[in-house]
């Protein structure tokens, strides 16, 4: 008790809860400044910031020390909230802070007055969302667990329906908090399983058990149905496309970036430490699930002709990726091959790190392009590489490393995952062993397809002619913004140069979820990123990006020396083609048709289109989720049918509800004669 | 490193250098013949070259900053890649640094940043070609992966220089996998150096053209990059294939006679391999776009059968 | 004890007082000053109680004992804060003619005496007073229900009395089966009907006896509990009733209802040695919770839905007691406490939403939020607490509930599943609109008192969060007491 | 007078079961209300007949109760209120006469058979009347389930109550008596609340018609 008196004696989960405590005061005293706009930007938002730094500092240490306990005198008064910090939760303790210090640096000069909710209010939700973030990954028994899992889902509810005015947007806070409170009722029973009738939640207990194959199962499947729901992953991503866009980028870019983890830290943990058995087939269905999630977030992001709802697919397609990487690892573990399941994991984790980095860079660019235009839609933008190039460059570095492209993080983990993948041959089952090749190659074509869906992206936006003349006028992003996407961007950087140091990191995750890791064969080879060996495989980024640079440089010095550098503007040549305006470049449409053609069977398409006999001719074509109409709807449907029939009790007649009542009477008590 | 290793490493990029333009004007030359006309000389390329490097750039008025470094950053990738691809030697210092799926990732890293280019000015064709270009390209990537996946599955390695070492040095055995990932890779090294039946590196006809469409907007010096590494492309496709297909006479670590050796070795199977090119070139129809991903489609399923093939066999 | 004599005493006398004044305008705050006597009384039993344990008085006729003290205190807290809600509430009604002076008195008078009844049902150890108080509860209730005098609050509190008449008679059947099984132990005389009496030789009473008595013990008192399919009273006197009322309805008549159930089925376990009390109680509970819940995903009246969500909660606490055992008991009697909280505050946000916007349908009620910030705040909170949100302690109970069933009654765990999920659903998706988006409401003529909706929730927060020791004392001892 | 006396309360439990039948079968308001009284009266036979062998002075007591209740001021008010409403016939049952007296039939048997194991166990020297008294609840049951008039409703109501006392008295000698005092209070306010619903209901829907109460519903 003492030592809470000496702040030289606290360990990290003291400085965790410190920071927690931290947010939530932030968060008061917004509620206090509620009108006092300037307050809440200028001093709470960055102070949020400067705190999620501690945090991530908090977590780089603590992912190499021991675990620590702790346990709160709040909750159930037989089940106190239990606390634990290991490196796992260290792990997704770097994520959190990591990115929220850019996204709170970025909120700092996003939010605007008289836009749907008071910014005091947010400011209080903002911070909410993210203490309870930060106490899901050290919580560490299941009320504790459950308690703060849906005070994320809440408070980021109401930052969802931020703009309540819109009947869309509350509608995709509606679905978004339905599948949340279904996701966590789906948890709810798997830690029902998993305590296994000691009525003991603590984690520790369930570490303890040995569930049958059955039981096992049951709760395994129970997990990914309940965190799948969160992250996003098929048939359960509905939300998703929906709650991003309606959200305020800050909080698109934090749901997108850090919550989605949350989700999947969800899965790891149960999956890899909860539960003590591993069945190869798990492993198998994870990976099956993951990679069609994938491949469907990456088809759908390529025709989306909106721009939070294209990242928000492509969110979808990098938690099926991930899920993926978990799938193998943890068929590799089932099978006891620690070094490869250990390959899988660090792989997925790197994803994981790098995602989040730069899918909330890409969030917070739409923000600032939002502000700057007002337009979300893809086809009325353009050209606005002129006019706010400190959004457009950090975009830049974010759509390269989101395309998977080197140097940068995306492409590091997926060379990892391809590893992997690659090198899985010594399977026990033969027909895994055939599988695992075709889900690379599954992994090769997402991964050129989301590049595919990055260059529309950036293309679309940044580049060309603006679309619309009011573009023009847009402005650059503020100096907060600014900041914010500039850490999350270095960020990206960092992730793509410093694999070795990046892996060390993640090394005690998995020498604790799969008892092995890369950090010794990684640290031995300086510069080299190598997984296994040097025969086999390595690759480094530093004299990737240097060897690029480098001829760069001199092909650049050489031609300005030898050549003159005479350059004249004039207009666009175009084949010589004289009336071209900027309706003329590919619409976001047109940007996306081939993808739509090629796989026309998985979209729901209306198509119209005009006859030669329409005075003002239009084309319009809309792409819908099929999985809407033939899985969410029939269950309204269903639900619906249910309740008009449950309805006929219910018709009034004082005479039928004694009836009622009369044979209740009579059966209860012929039950009861036998 | 040993100092054999940087000369090696030298001279493989400076042999790039040359030799690039040089065998694209043989192709050409080659198809005129094929075709009845009266061929150019083989050094055209050069003087192309030297004409566009001398001419002065005209820059569409709203292209942006990143118009102008395209053409450099697409260079240096080239280069890069042709300096990682064992030619004439397997010991490259360099060559640890990327393996075959960072190639595959520089090759998509310059193709990325000239389809930007292309959309940067904002005109129809640019976006069209743009497009087309990455259609071309999220098929015809994972296909080559897939074909280096299954030499680096025979070699249980990525490392490029690690796989020759084992197609060539090792005691000589027949990999059915590699038939069919070799016709896959013809495939797709036609589509991804803009090549008939996929693209016709010289129309500009509009409904057919792609590479052509993207860097309609350059002009002088950045053309002459451009051109320049477009025939880098091809050289180090060329090169990928005669490594990974017929090995044989790429000279080990530290055997200078070898390397010496080497040499007239290369030059040779790359002029069998233009004259095929040529040929194919001749033989073959200008496909419509659409019939693309199909063929690319054939190409990466052709990969992944060889893939399977691999393992089904047990090798490796 | 004096205590005691207080309890009963405020709000019997609070009765025959208001009966004369109750038309005056200042009646309001008397009925506010008893209700707060009561509290206190309460406040200072419970103190008692936990000081030196259960005890009887007068010649044995009541018994407290942890099970009931806390019910008693809760029934008397609820009905204090319902008491200051109506304040304003009742004054609005007059303004708007719906009340008349008369009318107030009956209210006000009413009022008192149903919360005596429930407070004599709760304290009496006497099974047979137990079932005078829940039909003289019943009687009152009739009255309050139909206080409006309009056509539906007519057919409402008629069709109120018939059935749950009805019920009671069946309960009256039980209790004369149940002296007929204690007589032959402890022979015809007046202490035979004492619960402490039968509890201590439940163990020798006649098996099939008892079960017939259960039989219609469960029928009679289920009727109130408002368990499917006998709850069809249950909407309409909640939706024609004025608000206050049904927030004592649902939050404290339903709470006496189980209670007189769980004393039986404790007997009855006792007697029977099996499963079957139990088992009946899970069957019940789980048909109320399912086919409530399809109710609610119909609904377009605002108190309507609310009422068929207290029979879906209901539902939920007789499965729970149903399964039995110290966890699943504990998590019952938590979820007995919470839900009449949260309902209660989600009646009081309702009722002032509905005087907001002068009607129940919910299709006409929007942008609470806008309007009076409270009250739209109030019942989302509220809703998402009653939905099973966490902090809120309704969460708290449904955790321990939903996992012990997991692994108890796996069988039932799909259904609790859909269930919930379905109530989630079609609750929010009504309420949402109600609180958000734009609107066309008008303030109130006069402030509303939103002071009990906050501190309910707050409550409810609490226990979520954080259970008192003393309190968890409690529930741990009467958890122990039902047994199971 | 001792011996025959178990005899004589079977008679009047008899007399009393045959008196439900009458009802159910009833259709005349008016008449309905005499039954109810001579039900009520046959029950206040049996109880003092009861105390009188069993020499219980609480069963006297009840007896009056009863007496008072159902056999003088429940059916007097009755009589008044149908005067004032003009109730006369209760044309229109939901099932047809014939029908619910088999299912009566039934109902009996269903009872008697519940009863049986348990009558045996009595102590009363009555105890046989368990089953009469549960066949009575549950005629009075369908009675109220058949009626489509309030004030029959209300009269099955009552004579479900009579069972419920006859039950009471006979197999248990009587409940403690605070509890008959109480269940008597009850019944006399329960009966003067539907008392004054009767002339509301009326002054609503000018008829006593309970099909006028079926318009909360679910829609």
């Amino acid at each position: 008790m003492n030592a809470w008196l000496h702040p030289l004696l606290w360990v990290h989960l003291d400085w965790v809860l410190v920071v927690v405590a931290g947010w939530l005061l932030i968060g008061v005293l917004g509620v206090f400044a509620l009108r006092r706009f300037r307050l809440v930007a200028v001093v709470l938002f960055p102070a949020g910031g400067l705190l999620a730094l501690l945090l991530m500092g908090v977590g780089i240490s603590a992912a190499f020390s021991v675990p620590e306990v702790a346990i709160l005198p709040i909750g159930l008064p037989q089940l106190p909230f239990h606390l634990r910090l290991d490196s796992l939760s260290a792990f997704f303790l770097i994520v959190i802070g990591g990115v929220s210090a850019g996204v709170s640096a970025f909120a700092a000069g996003y939010f605007r007055q008289g836009e749907g909710t008071p910014p005091g209010l947010i400011c209080l939700e903002y911070h909410i969302f993210l203490a309870s973030m930060a106490m899901v990954v050290i919580a560490d028994d299941a009320y504790a667990f459950m308690v703060v899992w849906e005070t994320m889902a809440f408070s980021s509810f109401f930052l969802v329906i931020a703009n309540h005015r819109i009947p869309e947007i509350r509608f995709a806070g509606y679905l978004y908090m339905l599948v949340a409170h279904i996701g966590a009722l789906g948890i709810l029973l798997c830690f029902g399983v998993l305590q296994a009738n000691t009525g003991d939640y603590t984690f520790a207990n369930m570490r303890a058990q040995h569930l049958s194959p059955f039981w096992g199962s049951v709760a395994f499947v129970l997990a990914v149905l309940g965190f799948g729901a969160k992250a996003g992953i098929l048939p359960l991503h509905a939300w998703l496309p929906e709650a991003h866009p309606a959200a305020p980028s800050p909080m698109s870019a934090l749901m997108s970036g850090v919550m989605l983890k949350m989700a999947l830290y969800g899965i790891l943990r149960v999956s890899f430490d909860l539960l003590q058995t591993k069945i190869w087939w798990w492993g198998v269905m994870l990976m099956a699930i993951g990679l069609s999630t994938a491949l469907f977030g990456v088809i759908f992001s390529t025709v989306q002709v909106e721009m939070k709802r294209l990242l928000a697919y492509s969110s979808i397609e990098n938690v099926g990726l991930i899920c993926a990487g978990f799938g193998l690892s943890l068929l590799f573990s089932s099978y006891g091959m620690h070094a490869l399941a250990a390959l899988a994991l660090t792989a997925a984790l790197y994803h994981l790190l790098s995602h989040a980095f730069f899918k909330s860079l890409l969030f917070c660019s739409t923000g600032a392009v939002l502000h700057a235009t007002g337009e979300r839609s893809l086809g009325k933008l353009g050209g606005l590489m002129r006019y706010m190039p400190w959004v457009a460059w950090p975009t830049l570095i974010g759509v390269l490393a989101c395309a998977g492209l080197p140097p940068f993080g995306g492409f590091i983990a997926e060379w990892l995952l391809l590893q992997s993948f690659l090198f899985t041959s010594g399977l026990p089952s033969s027909v895994l062993n055939m599988l695992v090749p075709v889900m690379a190659a599954l992994i090769a074509l997402i991964a050129a397809l989301s590049g595919y869906t990055m260059v529309k992206y950036f293309g679309v936006i940044f580049l060309g002619q603006p679309r619309e003349e009011k573009l023009a006028g847009a402005h650059d992003a503020g100096p907060w913004e600014r900041a914010g996407m500039l850490w999350l961007m270095a960020g990206c950087v960092v992730l793509g140069l410093f694999p070795n140091q990046v892996i060390a990191l993640i090394d005690p995750v998995t020498h604790l979820l799969v008892s092995a890791g890369l950090a010794k064969t990684v640290a031995a080879s300086g510069w080299l990123l190598v997984p296994v060996s040097v025969e086999r495989a390595s690759y480094a980024p530093a004299i990737f990006l240097l060897g690029v640079m480098f001829f760069f440089a001199l092909t650049y010095l050489l031609v300005r020396r030898v050549y003159s550098g005479r350059i004249r503007r004039a207009p666009a040549w175009d084949c010589g083609y004289p009336w071209q305006d900027a309706r003329m470049q590919d619409s976001a449409e047109g940007f996306g048709q081939p993808i739509r053609q090629i796989f026309e069977p998985m979209f729901r398409m209306k198509r119209e289109l005009p006859t030669p006999f329409d005075e003002q001719p239009s084309y319009r074509v809309t792409v819908e989720d099929p999985l809407w109409y033939w899985l969410y709807l029939p269950i309204a449907r269903l639900v619906e049918r249910i309740s008009k029939v449950i309805g006929m009790l219910q018709q009034g007649r004082i005479a039928v509800y004694l009836m009622y009542s009369f044979i209740t009477l009579i059966v209860v008590l012929l039950v009861v004669k036998q | 490193m040993s100092w054999l290793g940087l000369l090696s490493q030298l001279m493989a990029i400076v042999m790039a250098l040359v030799m690039a333009p040089l065998l694209s004007g043989w192709v050409n030359q080659w198809r005129a013949r094929l075709q009845n006309k009266s061929a150019p000389g083989l050094l055209q390329p050069y003087r192309v070259l030297h004409k566009l490097f001398n001419k002065e750039s005209v820059l569409a008025e709203h292209a942006s900053a990143l118009f102008r470094m395209v053409p450099y950053i697409v260079f240096g990738c080239m280069l890069l890649a042709s300096a990682i691809i064992p030619t004439l030697s397997t010991d490259l210092p360099l060559s640890p640094a990327a393996d075959a799926i960072a190639l595959v990732g520089l090759f998509a890293l310059a193709r990325v940043f000239i389809s930007l280019a292309a959309m940067d000015v904002g005109t129809a064709f640019g976006s069209l070609g743009a497009r087309r270009e990455m259609l071309v390209g999220f098929l015809a990537e994972p296909a080559l992966l897939m074909v280096l996946f299954c030499a680096s599955m025979i070699s249980r390695s990525t490392s490029l220089t690690t796989i020759v070492e084992t197609l060539a040095h090792r005691e000589l055995a027949i990999y059915p996998s590699l038939l069919v990932a070799g016709v896959a890779f013809a495939m797709v090294s036609l589509a991804e150096n803009a090549r008939v039946p996929v693209d016709n590196p010289d129309t500009h006809l509009e409904l057919t053209m792609i590479h052509e469409a993207m860097i309609l907007e350059y002009s002088g010096r950045h053309l002459a990059l451009l051109e320049w590494a477009a025939s880098l492309k091809l050289f180090a496709y060329s090169c990928i294939g005669l490594a990974l297909f017929f090995p044989w006479g790429v000279a080990e670590a530290n055997a200078p006679l070898a390397l010496l050796l080497a040499l007239p070795v290369l030059i040779i199977k790359l002029a069998i391999g233009g004259v095929f090119l040529a040929l194919i070139e001749t033989l073959s129809a200008k496909m419509r776009i659409f019939r693309v991903p199909e063929f690319l489609g054939t190409a990466f399923l052709l990969a992944v059968i060889g893939l399977l093939v691999n393992i089904l066999l047990g090798v490796g | 004890m004096s205590t005691l004599f207080f309890v009963l005493g405020f709000p019997l006398l609070g009765g025959a007082v208001l009966a004369l004044v109750g038309h005056r305008p200042y009646a309001r705050d008397i009925n506010v000053a008893f209700s707060l006597g009561t509290f206190v009384a309460a406040c200072v039993l419970t103190a008692e109680i936990i000081a030196d344990g259960p005890i009887l008085v007068w010649h044995d006729q009541f018994f407290i004992d942890p099970l009931n003290v806390f019910m008693v205190t809760l029934t008397a807290f609820v009905g204090m804060t319902t008491a200051i809600f109506s304040r304003p509430y009742m004054r609005i009604e007059q303004d708007h003619g719906k009340m008349t002076p008369p009318r107030m008195r009956l209210y006000h008078s009413m009022y008192q005496l149903f919360s005596f009844t429930m407070l004599l049902g709760f304290t009496t150890n006497n099974l047979g007073i137990l079932w005078v108080a829940m039909e003289a509860a019943t009687l009152s209730t009739v009255l309050l229900v139909s206080v409006y005098r309009t056509a539906a609050s007519l057919e409402a509190a008629w069709k109120y009395f018939i059935l749950c008449g009805v019920g009671i008679a069946q309960a009256l059947f039980g209790t004369v089966l149940l002296y007929m099984a204690a007589e032959k132990v402890l022979g015809p005389h007046g202490a035979t009907l004492l619960w402490t009496n039968l509890d201590a030789i439940k163990g020798q009473l006649d098996p099939s006896i008892i079960t017939l008595a259960f039989a219609f013990l469960l029928i009679g008192y289920g009727t109130k509990v408002g368990m499917v399919p006998l709850h069809s009273w249950l909407p309409d006197a909640h939706a024609e009733g004025p608000t206050p009322v049904s927030a004592v309805l649902s939050g404290l008549l339903l709470n006496v209802a189980m209670y007189a159930l769980l004393r039986c089925k404790v007997l009855t376990d006792g007697a029977l040695q099996n499963q079957l009390a139990g088992q009946l109680m899970m069957g019940f509970g789980l048909l109320s919770v399912v086919v409530a819940t399809f109710f609610i995903s119909r609904q377009k009246d605002v108190k309507r839905m609310f009422s068929y969500s207290s029979i879906e909660h209901m539902g939920l606490i007789t499965f729970a007691f149903g399964m039995g055992g110290p966890v699943a008991n504990f998590a019952g009697l938590l979820h007995m406490t919470v839900h009449s909280l949260i309902k209660s505050a989600i009646f009081f946000a309702v009722g002032h939403a509905t005087q907001k916007a002068g009607t129940q349908v919910m299709s006409e009620i929007r942008g609470l939020i806008k309007v009076n910030p409270t009250i739209g705040w109030g019942l989302i909170l509220g809703v998402m607490a009653i939905l099973g949100m966490p902090p809120f302690g309704v969460f708290a109970s449904e955790f321990l509930i939903l996992t012990t069933a997991m692994r108890e009654q796996p069988w039932a765990a799909p259904f609790l599943f859909v269930s919930l999920g379905v109530a989630f659903a079609s609750m929010m998706i009504r309420v949402l609109p109600m609180v958000f988006g734009e609107t066309t409401l008008k303030p109130l003529a006069h402030p509303p008192a939103l002071v009990p909706v906050f501190v309910h929730l707050g409550l409810g927060l609490v226990l979520g969060l954080y259970i008192p020791p003393y309190l968890n004392a409690w529930y741990v001892e009467a958890a122990r007491m039902l047994g199971g | 007078m001792i011996k025959l006396a178990p005899q004589l309360i079977n008679l009047f439990a008899t007399l009393i079961l045959m008196l439900s039948f009458a009802m159910i079968s009833q259709r005349r308001v008016v008449s309905l209300i005499n039954l109810f009284t001579i039900q009520g009266a046959a029950l206040v036979a049996a109880s003092v007949l009861l105390g009188y062998v069993t020499n219980q002075p609480d069963l006297y007591v009840s007896a009056a109760l009863t007496l008072v209740l159902k056999v003088v001021f429940i059916p007097w008010m009755l009589h008044r209120v149908i005067r004032k409403l003009n109730v006369r016939w209760d044309v229109d049952t939901l099932i047809n006469i014939p029908t619910t007296m088999l299912v009566g039939i039934a109902l009996v048997i269903f009872s008697f058979s519940l009863a049986l194991p348990i009558s045996r166990l009595s102590t009363s020297m009555a105890g046989g009347s368990l089953g009469i008294a549960l066949a009575c609840v549950l005629l009075a049951f369908l009675m109220m389930i058949t009626r489509s008039k309030a004030v029959p409703q209300v009269i099955g109501f009552l004579s479900m109550e009579n069972g419920l006392i006859f039950a009471a008295t006979t197999v248990t000698n009587g409940m403690p008596m605070i509890v008959e005092f109480g269940i008597a209070l009850d019944v006399l306010v329960g009966v003067l609340i539907l008392g004054v619903f009767m002339f509301q209901i009326r002054e609503k829907f000018d008829s006593l018609d309970i099909h006028n109460l079926e318009t909360l519903k679910e829609d």
